[in-house]
């Protein structure tokens, strides 16, 4: 709950938030207070500009931006607890992560569970940085729910690999440095086929088509690869361990998607404040509208609910070690309550909040316009919440076991 | 689908026929594309009013086709099927107030043209972004002053009812009358109209309840487009996961799809019931204020849980633009919040059942 | 709808509808007036007064009990707009039918469609006349929704059948002279080896034992067969051809399920009525508490969605010749909508509305909490809510023919 | 679950042999059959006791073990997935009015005995049917007057903390207390306790919002009740889906069952998070009143779902008395109706929040 209070800190702790205390009077600039853009991933990189590139130089440097990743690679190397107190010193200052994408939030994780030494010498460190955006090739056109069925080929030629093949659904693709991709390397077998490789955008062959959604964005690429040459020292793991590691970087983006600081933030901190700057309220301070009301109070409540859940799953997977099937419920509950809480502050709104461009709508309501439609996406990618309702009876439940 | 008599039978066939030939979803691209000052196809209105659909609910006298609100509906519906851009809701329903609620000069000015296409009507009702019921617009020495919020097909329309605190007016565009654009996520014309001590002809037949009167045919005849685009929405729907394959199986064997699926069968099944039974109310002249409050609550209900399980079930296309299944919930929306929220309905329905 | 006017009558029916009022000013007496008992099937039967029994032979010489079956057979031989009328000038006089249970509502249909001459003239007339209690013998301890699994077996011994098994939930099994069952003549095919018979409950070798409900009510009983003999008369259509019979009496228990007269109506006529005796109310009679206002608003309008739904299949369907497959629509959609209305009728009543027994509570409420609980079987019995929604992606929606 | 210290698993794991072993829903079924006077089997409660369970907020220096709240809250849970009948939800509520409220007197008096299991107490707040705030009863001289619906546990209570107009009293059974039997689908002991001129003692302290704290526990406490019922009904469910063959497949292969048991595990661990949220938020001492409606608002959603999804997925067998499912749903619905229906609930979390 928002108003958890923290028992009393251990000495060590309370020097760490002083730390942080000095370094964000120090270097965050004011001026870039309550900024940051949570849709940067889906609406592209926009100019940095001076002060930005100021504040993401001095996160980078500390690491900071990937708090609890190893210091030897560029990250923090803060323990959960200190990652905590930094976010929590942010918070209060008005300061933002300036360091994300699908770098942090997906490939990192799982480059530095399965990559070579040499290769997380070479990729982490810039992502730390926030020097690099990755993008993920894994969606084909006849390879969406039934991932594994994907046909890109990479063909072996010695010392590299021939590309040839469509992904869809390449987030950023056309603004991104590096793919890591799941390939075919052997057709023989559906899922011991498939290995895990990282390709340069801009290979030769590498050609990029942005798709254009119902929120009028295109934050998405279908990418086709001609003849891609990809150096063998970009396979991570082996040749057919492509499936095993790509799901566990899907536990990973999951994880980020279920939401709790996801999309669902993106139209102002509550909805009932929302509703009382749109709907008459009395003088109390109350939503006239009871009705209503009580469907916001709902809400509020299984939201509350699920934030709870989500730091719940936090405190047990310590014990269990980093992410888990959980991940499944965390995904399909958040997805799901973010959509709800589109709907109804579009209904909140009437038709203002159905405003597609030009006069009469504020920017934020157009902003909330494109999320709740963008929005329906979060149940689909990243595993439909469908796929996820398999794997939880499958994995969770144990519910196949016994056919 | 209720069971019809000939003519209806003739004339959804032909609705059906034009709608799926002449007005498939591209023509909406088309107007979307092109953007054409009205916010539709004149030519197609053009060709709709000489199919005689623009004079339906008009009497023959008055130069209509005088078929009924069943029939309206069922054109309607056909043309929510494909998401026809057109004015023929809102003229259908200025033309509902005139004859309701007009002089025998009034419908003898009006009837005739609104019949023929020669001039597009609409309501203009609401002053929020939320169907309320409050009207502040005023008139006074036959002048009218107020603004209008989100008024439906306002670009070609040239005829405006407007709702005023003392009853309904006829306002024509011209002097007076200025429009600020509202473009909505549907792509449709919607703009503020503001009326500015334009030139007011009262219409003070009908009754006293003659606005409840107008916002009852005004939700019934959106239901009917609404129950066109869920239908539509179910059928590609159905239609794309029986040919989707995924993990060697059709998307249709799995029974969690046929489960839901299912379920909006059955929801689907509850509001052409509801929006039939409206349109029936209409045509019998009983029951008409309870009917309305069951077909429009009902297609809010069902076409807002279609048009989410329209694209969560196409699944990653459903998100794209090349993809029709987004238009309808875009569309979907902006019909929910016209002439009535479900809660709104359902508090109405509850006043008039006397709880 | 309810308020529905009808059109204007032709002479003829003008005419049957003065004979109707004729009969029940003569014939129904109006000490019997607003009486019936819907749960007369689940409660059991009550004894007969002489009052009653007067009104269930008058009504029954006529065959106006089943108003629509063939006079040959002591039906009333009328049209579905004479029964119509028939319908509406007892609910004017508040009469209400004394003949009904499952001879009527599946059995009766069934054997007229597929029973021999012999048959028909043997078994429809009691029914009629309202002399006898038919039960289903359906479902297994292993066939509950796998129907088709039957195990109960019958041999042929030339003359007879020799019946072997166990059924269960065989509704009014304890009060009933008569079962119509479905058995297995043939162990080589699953559907093919299923026929359909007659078994006079009075039988040597048939043994009931009632199953107590979580409602405390016993409407069900577990049915042992142990050899007993069946006179090959009492086959109805071909040996083997008995899961079509089964499956077409199905249709006829479906639309009776569907609720729109069954069990949902127990709680009286309008939920809004009942909310407004439990409710506070203000000055213009409107219930204070907006949201179950609005709760109750929601299920009214449903609920008429629903009947209108029903009516229309009624309509649609006479085109096409008596039940079909929408009935699992209506059965699913009925039964849902009776659930949720006995869920909300408690929820109303709050603690009043979940009285066991003795002091404080009204018969009505006590009733009520019955209905609430009993009413939990109407998704399961009779081809369960999964069981409905199979068949209709199956057969409606043909979502099985591109596997 | 929430991360627990070692006294808590250690308290838990108790509370779970006990529950399964000593006391079974066979226990439940056997109170049922025998009809105790008290509602529950004395001997047990006496067990519990003993155990520390009685006395789990009351404060050591009174003979209580003060394992605080989320203790208690864990072994309620054990108790409610057995429906063990008891009065220590309402024993745990009595005695921390006292413990909020009491003098040194009366904390001294009655606090002993409490934990002890010579006193069961109980709290009688509402007058009506349905949780509403509303409190008539009033004290003249010392002697309280008023009538109190559906007192849980008040057959077997000695003690009762009644609320009156002007704050909560504390009532001795005996002259001007007498009980009217209200029994209920739980099998439960529920009773109309009507005071007429009983002896009463004022808990003066505590605060103006005494009433409020001790319903805020009462909220939680129930909530957690609610969750071992939900996650034994969860549970049995599983199994349930896991043996049973149909159509030569085992119910759990079904798909479209396992998404609906995917549904359900997902509102159980939300239902979980929310109660422990309450649990936490008492033993922390913050945000209470916030907490509370959010642990039982979610404990009445997910159980009245559960509970209804428990027998549909059971089939035939979950409708009969044989079967333990249909207890939880006739428990279910009492505890939903108790100390504040989701309604009230919402009603006052938006309240709270200035909204």
């Amino acid at each position: 709950m928002a108003t958890l209070a923290e028992p009393k800190e251990a000495n060590a702790d309370e020097a760490f938030r002083e730390e942080v205390r000095a370094f964000l009077a120090e270097s965050f600039p004011p001026e870039l207070k309550g900024k940051g853009n949570a849709l940067a991933s889906v609406e592209g990189p926009t100019k940095e500009t001076e002060l930005q590139k100021k504040w993401r130089e001095a996160m980078g440097s500390r690491g900071w931006g990937t708090p609890t990743w190893p210091k030897e690679y560029g990250g923090g190397g803060l323990t959960k607890k200190q990652a905590r107190i930094l976010q929590e010193e942010m918070a209060k200052a008005g300061a933002y992560n300036p360091i994300g994408g699908m770098g942090v939030m997906m490939f990192g994780p799982t480059l530095l569970e399965y990559g070579s030494e040499e290769q997380k010498k070479e990729h982490i460190p810039p992502i730390c940085r926030g020097e690099i955006r990755w993008c993920q090739g894994y969606s084909e056109p006849n390879a969406g729910s039934d991932l594994a069925n994907l046909q890109t080929f990479a063909e072996d030629k010695g010392d590299h690999y021939l590309v040839n093949g469509q992904k869809t659904w390449t987030s950023g693709g056309q603004w991104a440095d590096k793919c890591f991709a799941i390939v075919r390397t052997d057709k023989s077998d559906k899922h011991k086929g498939i290995s895990f490789m990282l390709i340069d955008m801009d290979s030769p062959g590498v050609e990029v088509r942005p798709i254009q959604m119902i929120s009028g964005m295109s934050p998405f690429c279908e990418t086709f690869f001609t003849d891609v040459k990809v150096p063998k020292k970009n396979l991570v793991g082996q040749e057919g361990q492509g499936w095993t590691i790509g799901k566990r970087l899907l536990q990973h983006e999951r994880t980020n998607l279920s939401g709790g600081g996801g999309l669902a933030s993106l139209m102002g901190s509550s909805l009932a404040d929302m509703a009382k700057k749109y709907l008459e309220t009395d003088s109390d301070g109350r939503i006239v509208d009871a009705v209503l009301r009580d469907r916001i109070a709902d809400f509020e409540i299984r939201w509350q609910s699920f934030l709870l859940t989500a730091r719940r799953a936090v405190e047990e997977s310590k014990a269990a070690g980093g992410v888990s099937e959980i991940s499944s419920v965390l995904k399909k509950l958040g997805t799901k309550l973010g959509q709800e809480r589109a709907e109804l502050s579009i209904e909140i709104m009437g038709l203002q909040g159905l405003g597609w461009e030009g006069d009469g709508f504020t920017d934020t309501e157009l902003a909330g316009v494109r999320a709740w439609l963008f929005g329906k996406a979060t149940t689909i990618y990243g595993g439909s919440t469908e796929i996820q309702n398999n794997i939880i009876a499958k994995r969770v439940l144990g519910m196949l076991d016994h056919q | 689908m209720a069971v019809l008599n000939e003519e209806q039978e003739m004339l959804r066939d032909m609705a059906r026929d034009w709608a799926s030939n002449e007005s498939p979803v591209a023509a909406f691209r088309k107007v979307r594309a092109e953007k054409p000052a009205e916010g539709y196809s004149p030519d197609a209105f053009q060709t709709m009013a000489q199919m005689g659909w623009a004079g339906i609910v008009i009497p023959e006298e008055y130069g209509g086709s005088d078929f009924g609100w069943m029939s309206a509906g069922l054109v309607v519906e056909e043309l929510g099927k494909t998401l026809t851009a057109s004015p023929l809701v809102a003229t259908t329903l200025a033309a509902s107030a005139i004859v309701l609620g007009g002089s025998d000069e009034q419908k003898a000015k009006w009837l005739p043209k609104l019949a023929s296409g020669e001039v597009v009507g609409t309501l203009a009702i609401d002053e929020s972004a939320r169907h309320d019921g409050k009207v502040a617009a005023k008139v006074d020495g036959g002048k009218l002053s107020g603004t209008k919020a989100f008024v439906h097909e306002a670009h070609g329309a040239s005829l405006f009812v407007v709702a005023a605190a003392d009853g309904l007016y006829l306002v024509e565009k011209g002097d007076g009358v200025s429009l600020s654009d509202r473009k909505l996520t549907d792509q449709r014309s919607h703009a503020e109209v503001t009326f500015d001590g334009a030139a007011a002809d009262r219409l003070a037949g009908g009754g006293d309840d003659l606005l409840d009167k107008v916002l009852d045919r005004a939700r019934i005849l959106t239901a009917a487009e609404m129950l066109g685009m869920a239908q539509q929405v179910f059928d590609v729907t159905l239609d794309y996961l029986k040919q989707r394959v995924q993990f060697n199986q059709v998307l249709a064997s799995f029974q969690a799809l046929q489960h839901r699926m299912a379920d909006l069968f059955g929801d689907l099944a509850m509001m052409r019931s509801a929006v039939e039974g409206g349109l029936d109310a209409l045509d019998g002249g009983y029951g008409i204020p309870r009917a309305a409050c069951i077909a429009k609550a009902e297609a809010n209900r069902v076409l807002h849980t279609m048009s989410r399980e329209g694209i969560q079930l196409h699944g990653g296309i459903g998100m794209t633009d090349e993809y029709d299944v987004g238009f309808y919930l875009k569309r979907a929306r902006v019909l929910e919040a016209s002439w009535g929220s479900s809660g709104f309905l359902k508090d109405r329905f509850a006043r008039l059942a006397g709880y």
